[in-house]
């Protein structure tokens, strides 16, 4: 399950969702990660754009792959704008067992960060500033440009 | 026709292009001053499936866009 | 901070209270691990008995190692019976950075599972029964032992 | 006295012994029967500190505790 939300997320609601969505499912460990917007650099706050016809299949990819393992699973995300302290982003596994669990979520939350298209920005002093150096060319980004 | 879209920040409307392929895009696109810092970076989808190279034909309806670097979370 | 409960966890409530309590410090990622009791060879659920004064030592060495990385970790277990699909354990890190978190809840389940003083029965038919053949010994077990 | 409990599954009494070393505890649970399924499995704390060897000397009033195999989750 793949959700967008036009604001922040509601973290506690959505992980208690969550876990009694699962709670006869015969899974024995659930792993969230949660991402929450940290003061640093004097920013208000961030702001997200998200493509979501490839998000949607990106995150199809990745349920895929977890069925295999008998696991599934979800995540949030905002679009717009996501204050100081606020949550933009929660993923979680579910699975049988904790060591499929443990390394689906790390090996998911990495791909999400080198693959998901979401653009974040930097709400800073009434602008909305992209953050480019702190994100990532897609895998085979550069086609289009000058042959080297 | 084939529709270009920009995602996320770049800033620029879409296109309607008569081209038959990736590698006409390219050209196209290489001549514009303002894509100049996005084409090295960006990840080009055909009809929101990823592309690895321009040999890619193109078809009257068909949807290519353009991804620049990403950071969600 | 380490809470024992004489019950289910109701994970709900433990998580939202942990999210609130560190709503303001300024951690950019939050790795809760849940584990759930699974329908597996027939039990009813489990039961745990808990050595509490040396699971405190244990959990305050790795607060400590947690600090020096600039995160903190929470945990919560219980003692006593907990049936089939209700929680037993939640462990969690908060963190400035995500891979830190990653990292740090990985590498805090896996010595939880081979260090804390815990001890797990199986609910079966009314008897409460040892789990020896999925328990692992402290490392430095056997000193006692007849020297070989 | 030296107090010695033996915690979670082990089902036997503490004790209290007149001893000054692990080594005279090792000698006296030996000869218990019950006890050999536990000692080459077991982890020993003196009062709640692991230890890894048999070389600690015991005093009047220290704890000492026998830990089976663990599992917690």
């Amino acid at each position: 399950m793949l959700s967008i939300y036009g604001s922040a997320l509601d973290v506690p609601n959505i992980l208690k969702e969550w876990y009694e969505e699962e709670a006869h499912s015969n899974y024995g460990a659930f792993i969230p990660f949660v991402g929450t917007v940290r003061s640093e650099d004097g920013i208000d706050g961030l702001s997200f754009d998200i493509y979501e016809p490839i998000l949607n299949r990106w995150f199809k990819s990745w349920q895929d792959k977890a069925e295999l393992l008998g696991a599934t699973i979800k995540m949030a995300h905002s679009k717009g704008d996501v204050m100081l302290h606020e949550s933009s982003y929660i993923a979680a596994v579910f699975s049988p067992k904790r060591k499929v669990a443990l390394s689906l979520i790390n090996e998911f939350v990495e791909d999400f960060k080198a693959c998901a298209p979401i653009w974040k920005y930097d709400l800073k002093e009434g602008k909305r500033i992209y953050a480019l150096e702190r994100s990532t060319a897609i895998k085979g980004s550069g086609i289009l440009g000058v042959k080297k | 026709m084939v529709k270009v879209e920009f995602l996320g920040p770049i800033q620029k409307e879409p296109l309607e292009l008569e081209i038959r392929n990736l590698n006409e895009l390219a050209n196209i696109l290489r001549e514009d001053a303002q894509m100049q810092e996005w084409l090295e970076n960006s990840a080009v989808a055909v009809n929101d499936t990823l592309v690895s190279s321009l040999d890619v034909d193109l078809k009257d309806g068909d949807r290519v866009s353009l991804l620049p670097p990403v950071c969600g979370g």
